[in-house]
């Protein structure tokens, strides 16, 4: 089955869209998207933000949103056409023609009620069951998309259950009355990987039993787990479809050829991931970025025997009081060597630890037992005022780039308090900050902008300025790139990488992205439940891991087809 | 309510009969076109402080006076002729040599607890009222003179005095020293505050704190004062005699039917009502002194005769009557009120006239003026200041005072206005912290004038307070006044009070407002209300409502 | 919970949903209110020529005419006059009220906010028991201290609104000191006076703006509650609510007296709340 | 439960202590105040028995203890001015308040719901309009809008009495004059937190299930919406009961606001201390009561 949509009947198509435009108040947000899903059978619609595959699925539900105005030759929901239905009409064909499956089920389910409730609703209006048969359905169905002792979760609030539970009771919600079509819309980006794999299962089962899936995601390795045809989407337009090994194997179109690239997993370190020429994302000049790319070979002796650690973490145990009462163990006998010029990458999931150990790190906290030596000093258990003179060796940033500027400041107040340590600027800091600028390949037209008004990629680019203001050794990254779009990742990650052999910097890369940390991770430590379970050589870690949760992870990781 | 809120007044009943020319309009002709029908609920709404006791021995107040005026009656009333009348007492004689005087009882009479009227009742109301403990003070200065009582026969009361008191009679038809049941007199004061018991055409039942007190009919009354139009019960069931301090609200209930009689009217509302012919006015100027500015002499820059009358004639206070008030009072230039008949109306000294004003500070040496305006000599400005009790003066006599501010303002007068709770302006007052001071005073008869202006008057009280706020220290007149208290014959009396009142006026140590307002507003339905013309209170004994 | 704290909750959420800065008609409303508020507050005369206070008996209980744009009261004084003039008074109360609450909020969350753990709890018990008194029992317990008037009234509103101020601005203090960018500054090594005079107290105090002027507005009316009731202004001063309340006399035969002043009362308190969300939803704070 | 209480101890100890030692500021003789203040005649043998009677002579900390001794025991003295008990007569009044103060409080709530409901299902136009409604009727003081309340209802249609009188009807306008300002409060809230809840994903999901408009307004956004307004109802009661003071003096109401102005005029200090009191307890018990509804609605692990 292809995604080009048939132009005879297609009596096996759950969704038929031809010449799909939705606009919203005069500006076009879809046009021309044409697609089929077929029973049994999943697309996949891939984009980045902003690029319209949500409106477009959220079309087939009559719900591309308050003042949207949706125009197709064709628009057909499992064999009747849903062009021009009245709201009436709508609300008795959603939930029982289609299905929606929204990210994180957290918020996606109405926290104040019942998941059984929840997944009720669905029943109740559409079958004239009597609360005993809708309870007895509902236990079935929770069952059935693996829910554990579904009696007792029934009764459960979506908070007071895991994030795959959650997943699964609305995925159960979704398909309580058997759709002929099932959206789901980024239905495993909030999850950790593991059980991101599982959920992908769950879905893949589904397909099996004969629903048609329109899957909906920014990620193409996720998609290429369980997509039969992929169509590429941006700035509202199918760029590219076909079958998904196809698409994978033999991008044709340059954005679907940059997606590809972009991603980091078994890409060996150093490789560029984004175009340096024709991104026009990027705002620097291609010229700036080359000149570093050459001036950097050497910075990082490949051979070298024993570098010189610039930080050390030795036994660091971290607990917080939770707030029902009692002790948190969230860093417990931690210790890692970052060497001069090289990256350590931390990896863990949700809950492991990782950003406690950053913190522990830049002694924004101070650990319980342990230490933290820089360069050889002691950088945990000394006042702050003795440590501040140790400060400028090591910077920071962070996944929320936009909150940890003072929401005061301009881009140039940013990078000259950064310059100056927070004290009068002269012309030299002046220069500095446009020097900065150029090492992230940020026009200087940006000075008087808040970060409020730049884009994620742009604020990201602002923090790593600012924590190279004052030459570090030692750069901390706390999920820097999780917030990103995949090619937005790509460039960020590039430049993390060109300054890092162009400076000699070392990192401590911390992401719950495994292919992100693989990429870029000279040695890579693996956290669960606060503890280190395995460390060593990223090659080797990724290659042969020897912790059995390590294996867990690395299996669970969507890869593209070799 | 602390006693004396709403009003400070000591009413003594001072002069009988005397020279009384039926000039009293507290009455009002019952309507003749119809046969009066019993049954009903009249509801009653009161702009005064809801009192906190309902025995009018304690303490004694307007408030108090006007619901025990219900279930309460004396011995005595008045007529509207102004003489004495009968009323629980029906015959009443003096000893030649005034020091004694015995009460017949009327027969069969029995308080609305059983307990029957006697000349024992009559003795343990006055005990009760010269006790301490009970706290009178308008009932205890009134029976002042009463040294002991003597029950000459179960239905004969006699009186013994310290000295002639030819005003007895009028002190004993006040509310404040009525009967009560002397069973319910020997509960405590809490529980006869709440329900006293008394011999009228109602009593009380039920008293809602801050809302209500509800009175019912006594249908063993037999009956009222000897002026009352009928005789038997009342012809109402009950009344509802509830509380509403906001004049707007309480003039929109009358208006909508939910109150039919209300009291302190304000003048627009009375003017508007008289458009109507839903609503009548029944206006009860109150006895006693006049409303009137009592101007500090005691004390720069009023000691200065030139100064006072300087502001006499600098205040235009015929205007702002006609403005505020709309023609429903009538501009004094007494001291007393109307209702006195030995009042005396000098309009020649108390005419607005800026210009004499003028000449008379630049007489008295307050030449020059500062860059306000206002008039200075040796540097201090001429200041006026002028406590206002926010409790004793209504609205419109408040803005009177504005009025009277802004007109010697042309002059250069800096009149300071400083409105203040009850208990600042008493602490004012007794702090001699003041230039120009209102304050009502409420007493029957011309003796009045003697509490007011005698120099006795300047002396406080142990709690600061005294009578003579205008601090006149005038020998002469002191002796006047004194020399008419003891006077009884009527012809050598009204002629010392006339020259006593002459020679005050003539001081300009007072600024005489209007009478003391008694307005009272009622729904055309109601027939027969009328103020009694002892202090003006309204008796709904001969009332009725029309279908 | 304060009428403060909500109108400031409510503020902070027009912000969230801010859909660019177009101004909207209720904002140019508000500031042609206030404009006028100023220029009545300032230069008076500029807008009523007469004398606020200068009575004419012969024309008093007119209704609004071309002569008299708000008709006059029972003296005769001109109520547009009165109005305009009592703007002075208004905003003087006004402003020195949300002054006082400000300055005791202010020393109350930031030594809550400052000091420590200890600290910040002692002062939450008080705030806590301070809120037990809601607003005007606070005011009227002052009063009933300090006796009516204008300035006690004033003391008494500010007092009253200044637990409000203080739980804002710990909070606000607490946010600030936990946010990621006082943390970002500390990594950049910046010394705790830096980071107090940079950082944290900006943007503490930036926030206070919008704040007075939701403030001033609320004080407005609280005090001119007290004046109604006769405990604030007295007349016959040109205050709006000690207007009101001579007016309330006047109810049946001269609806303009009341009327009038209660409508600037509430313009003023609208056009506070439209200004302070305006700032909000502009300002410079994230 | 249990730190609640003990909390709501000790806010009312403080309340007390604040009180008591805030009237002593009050100048004055107590004494001369009991008896009638300086306008009264009263005799220097009559203030030193009242001294005695009241322990005015006593030290100030053996009045405080005192003072607390009789409170932990419902004592709350004696009205200088009314001459009798506190207690019985406060407690004769509170009916009547807290009638008044939720009855509002419910009529509040449906004003505020019915308008935030309403705005949020007519696009921009209605949102705008209700905005405005709801920011003026927020500014609105109660004695300008009993007033006008009154000129409209009472003196031109003439179908509602302007005084409270017993029964429903006399309840209208005072009800309607507290709860007008109110509603314009809690109908910003509702609106703001309803919008939130309409634009959240658990909402897309269950249109996505066929649930219509009105259902999706009152099985899922209802409870979302009423939440940060039931946390707002302590204050709310807060204020009602501030607003009581004028609403009970213009609706010629009994209760407990018109005691507390009456004895603020006449500084009958016990009075004031007893209504200061029960209005904290009120307050306490009130905000007990909407962290419980709150907690019933949001069984999640409260923060705030």
């Amino acid at each position: 089955m292809s995604a080009e949509p048939n132009t005879g009947d297609a009596p096996s198509a759950v969704a038929r869209v031809l010449n799909l435009s939705v606009v919203f108040g005069g500006t076009p947000v879809v046009s021309g998207v044409s697609f089929d899903v077929s029973a049994g059978r999943c697309l996949a619609l891939v984009g980045e933000s902003g690029s319209g595959k949500s409106v477009t699925a959220r079309s087939l539900l009559g719900l591309a949103g308050a003042g949207a105005r949706v125009e197709a030759d064709a628009l057909a929901v499992a064999g009747s056409s849903v062009l021009g239905l009245s709201e009436r009409a709508w609300r008795r064909r959603r939930g029982k023609d289609v299905g929606l499956v929204l990210q994180d089920a957290l918020v996606s389910l109405d926290p104040l009620r019942p998941v059984g409730r929840e997944v009720a609703d669905s029943l109740r209006l559409h079958m004239p069951l009597d609360a005993v048969a809708r309870q007895a359905r509902v236990r079935e169905l929770l069952a059935a998309v693996g829910l554990p002792d579904a009696g007792e979760r029934m009764r459960q609030r979506s908070g007071e259950l895991s994030g795959g539970q959650r997943q699964r009771a609305l995925i159960a919600a979704a398909i309580a009355l058997d759709p002929p079509l099932l959206i789901a819309d980024e239905p495993t980006t909030a999850l950790d990987v593991t059980v991101q794999a599982q959920i992908l299962d769950l879905l893949e089962n589904l397909k099996a039993a004969g629903t048609g899936i329109l899957l909906i995601s920014h990620d193409l390795a996720v998609v290429s787990r369980i997509a039969d045809d992929i169509a590429v989407m941006a700035e509202g337009r199918i760029v590219e479809s076909g079958p998904a090994v196809r698409v994978l194997a033999a991008p044709t179109h340059p954005i679907t050829q940059r997606m590809l690239a972009a991603i980091p997993a078994d890409k060996p370190r150093h490789t560029a991931l984004a175009p340096t020429s024709t991104d026009t994302r990027v705002v620097g000049s291609g010229r700036n970025r080359s000149a570093i790319a050459t001036t950097t070979n050497d910075s990082r002796g490949e051979t070298g025997g024993a570098r010189e650690v610039v930080l050390e973490a030795r036994g660091l145990v971290k607990s917080f009081r939770r707030p029902g009462g009692g002790q948190f163990l969230a860093v417990d006998d931690v210790s890692f060597r970052l060497e001069r010029g090289t990256t350590l990458g931390i990896v863990g999931e949700s809950g492991s630890g990782k950003t406690t150990t950053a913190r522990l790190a830049l002694a924004l906290t101070a650990p319980d037992a342990g230490e933290v030596r820089l360069l050889g000093h002691p950088f945990t258990g000394i006042p702050e005022n003795e440590r501040r003179a140790l400060r400028p060796a090591i910077g920071a940033i962070y996944q929320d780039a936009l909150g940890s500027f003072d929401p005061r400041f301009t881009v140039q107040d940013i990078l000259l308090d950064a310059v100056t340590g927070g004290r009068r600027s002269g012309p030299a800091a002046s220069a500095r900050v446009r020097e900065l600028l150029d090492a992230v390949a940020l026009p200087a037209t940006l000075l008087g902008r808040r970060p409020l008004s730049l884009s994620g990629g742009q604020r990201q680019r602002v923090g790593i300025a600012r924590a190279l203001a004052a030459r570090p050794d030692v750069l901390v990254c706390d999920e820097p790139v999780s917030a990103l779009d995949v090619t937005v990742q790509a460039q960020v990650l590039d430049l993390l990488d060109e300054l890092q052999r162009e400076r000699g910097l070392s990192l401590l890369f911390i992401s719950h992205d495994l292919g992100v940390v693989q990429h870029m991770s000279d040695r890579v430590a693996v956290m669960q439940n606060g503890c280190i379970v395995e460390t060593g050589e990223a090659s080797a870690v990724f290659a042969d891991p020897r912790h059995p949760y390590t294996a867990q992870l690395l299996a669970a990781v969507p890869l593209l087809p070799a | 309510m602390r006693q004396r809120a709403s009003t400070l007044l000591i009413a003594l009943a001072a002069v009988s009969a005397l020279g009384l020319t039926g000039c009293s309009p507290a009455s009002v002709t019952p309507s003749a076109s119809s046969t009066p029908v019993s049954g009903g609920t009249l509801t009653y709404a009161s702009g005064d402080a809801e009192p906190s006791c309902l025995d009018p021995h304690v303490g004694g107040n307007y408030p108090q006076a006007l619901i025990a005026t219900q279930y309460l009656e004396s011995l005595v009333s008045r007529n509207d002729k102004g003489a004495i009348i009968p009323w629980l007492a029906t015959s009443w004689k003096e000893s030649a040599d005034g020091l004694t005087w015995d009460f017949t009882l009327r027969d069969g009479v029995t308080f609305t607890d059983g307990t029957p009227f006697d000349a024992a009742a009559v003795q343990a109301n006055i005990a009760h009222v010269q006790d301490p403990a009970t706290g009178s003070s308008t009932g205890y200065l009134a029976l002042q003179k009463i040294t002991s009582t003597e029950a000459v026969s179960p239905q004969v009361v006699r009186l013994h005095l310290s000295a002639p008191d030819s005003a007895l009679l009028e002190s004993l038809s006040q509310v404040w020293v009525a009967m009560e049941s002397p069973t319910a007199l020997k509960r405590t004061q809490d529980e006869n505050c709440a329900s006293p018991v008394g011999t009228g055409p109602f009593m009380v039942t039920k008293w809602v704190k801050q809302d209500s007190v509800t009175l019912v009919r006594n249908d063993d009354y037999t009956q009222g004062p000897a002026d009352s139009a009928h005789t038997g019960p009342a012809y109402l069931d009950s009344i509802v005699w509830k509380f509403i301090p906001d004049s707007a609200s309480r003039y929109a209930a009358l208006q909508s039917g939910q109150v039919d009689v209300i009291d302190n009217a304000q003048p627009d509302t009375i003017v508007q009502a008289e458009k109507s012919d839903q609503i009548a006015h029944l206006d009860a100027p109150r006895p006693g002194a006049s409303n009137r500015i009592e101007l500090n002499s005691g004390k720069a820059p009023f000691n200065d005769p030139l100064v006072r009358e300087a502001f006499i004639r600098s205040a235009n206070i015929d205007a702002a009557v006609k403005s505020l008030f709309f023609d429903t009072t009538k501009r004094s230039t007494s001291a007393l009120s109307s209702a006195e008949a030995l009042a005396v109306s000098r309009p020649d000294l108390f005419g607005y006239d800026p210009d004499q004003a003028n000449q008379l500070l630049d007489a008295a040496g307050w030449t020059k003026r500062d860059a306000d305006g206002f008039r200075v000599k040796d540097g201090k400005r001429l200041t006026v200041v002028f406590p206002v009790s926010t409790n004793q003066s209504i609205p419109a006599e408040q803005s009177l005072f504005e009025q009277l501010q802004a007109t010697a303002k042309q002059t250069g007068f800096d009149v300071q206005l400083t409105p203040m709770d009850l208990s600042s302006w008493y602490g004012a007052l007794a702090a001699n912290d003041y230039n120009a001071v209102s304050a009502p005073y409420t007493k029957v008869g011309p003796d009045v004038l003697r509490i007011l202006y005698h120099s006795d008057g300047i002396t406080p009280a142990p709690s600061g307070y005294f009578a003579n706020l205008a601090q006149v220290d005038d020998p002469k007149l002191d002796a006047l006044l004194t020399q008419a208290a003891k006077t009884s014959d009527p012809d050598a009396r009204a002629d010392l009070y006339t020259k006593a009142q002459n020679r005050l006026l003539e001081g300009f140590y007072l600024l005489p407002l209007y009478d003391q307002q008694n307005h009272y507003l009622y729904r055309t339905t109601v027939k027969g209300l009328r103020a009694l013309p002892t202090v003006s209170t309204p008796t709904f004994y001969d009332a009725w409502l029309a279908a | 919970m304060s009428e403060l704290e909500v109108q400031a909750t409510l503020s902070r959420g027009e912000r969230s949903r801010s859909r660019g800065r177009r101004v909207t008609p209720f904002e140019v409303l508000a500031v042609v209110v206030a404009l006028f508020l100023l220029v009545a507050g300032l230069l008076p005369g500029l807008l009523a020529p007469g004398d606020p206070l200068g009575i004419d008996p012969a024309a008093a209980f007119q209704p609004p005419s071309p002569a008299h744009w708000f008709g006059t009261d029972e003296s005769g004084r001109d109520i547009w006059t009165r109005v305009v003039h009592g703007a002075g008074t208004s905003l003087v109360i006004g402003f020195a009220a949300t002054a006082i609450g400000l300055g005791v909020g202010l020393v109350l969350g930031t030594i809550a906010g400052m000091l420590g753990p200890a600290v910040d709890f002692s002062v939450n018990r008080l705030l806590e028991v301070l809120f037990a008194f809601p607003g005007l029992l606070l005011a009227l317990l002052f009063i009933l201290i300090f006796g009516p008037g204008v300035w006690t009234a004033t003391v008494a509103v500010g007092l009253s609104a200044s637990p409000g101020y203080a739980r804002i601005i710990r909070g606000q203090l607490l946010a600030v000191r936990r946010s990621s960018f006082v943390e970002a500054a500390t990594v950049l090594g910046r010394t705790r006076r830096q980071l107090l005079l940079r950082h944290i107290l900006p943007n503490t105090l930036a926030p206070l703006f919008v704040l007075g002027t939701l403030g001033v507005g609320q004080a407005i009316v609280w005090a001119s509650a007290l004046s109604y009731l006769g405990l604030g202004a007295q007349p016959p001063a040109a205050e709006w609510g000690a207007m009101l309340s001579a007016g309330r006399t006047y109810l049946t035969t001269a609806w303009w007296m009341s009327f009038f002043p209660g409508l600037v009362i509430v313009l003023t308190a609208v056009a506070a709340t439209v200004l302070g969300r305006a700032i909000e939803r502009r300002a410079r704070y994230a | 439960m249990l730190v609640h209480s003990a909390g709501g101890l000790f806010v009312l100890w403080a309340v007390a202590t604040l009180t008591f030692f805030a009237v002593r500021l009050i100048p004055g003789d107590p004494a001369q105040a009991v008896l009638g203040g300086p306008g009264s005649q009263a005799s220097p043998e009559a203030l030193a028995a009242v001294r005695a009677e009241y322990g005015f002579d006593q030290p100030l900390l053996v009045q405080y203890l005192r003072e607390l001794g009789r409170l932990a025991t419902g004592d709350l003295g004696r009205s200088y001015a009314l001459n009798m008990d506190v207690a019985p007569l406060l407690l004769a009044q509170l009916g009547g308040t807290l009638l008044l103060a939720l009855l509002a409080l419910a009529v509040a709530w449906l004003l505020a719901l019915a308008l935030a409901t309403w705005s949020t299902l007519g696009g921009k136009t209605a949102w705008a309009v209700g905005s405005g409604i709801e920011i003026t009727a927020a500014a609105l003081p109660h004695f300008w809008l009993a007033t006008a309340l009154i000129i409209l209802f009472s003196t031109w249609l003439g179908v509602l009495p302007p005084i409270s009188t017993p029964g429903p009807v006399g309840l209208v306008l005072p009800v309607l004059t507290l709860a007008v300002p109110l509603a314009g409060f809690l109908g910003q809230i509702m609106r703001e937190s309803f919008q939130a809840a309409l634009e959240s994903p658990f909402v897309l999901s269950a249109r996505a299930r066929g649930e219509g408009e009105l259902g999706i307004r009152f099985v899922h956004v209802l409870r979302h919406a009423a939440l940060p307004a039931v946390n707002l109802s302590g204050w709310a009661f807060g204020s009602l009961i501030s607003g009581a003071v004028v609403v009970e003096t213009i609706f010629a109401r009994p209760g407990l606001g018109r005691t507390l102005l009456n004895a603020v005029t006449l500084r009958d200090v016990p009075v004031v201390i007893g209504v200061v009191l029960i209005v904290a307890l009120a307050y306490i018990l009130m905000t007990l009561v909407t962290d419980l509804a709150g907690a019933l609605l949001d069984p999640r692990g409260r923060t705030a």
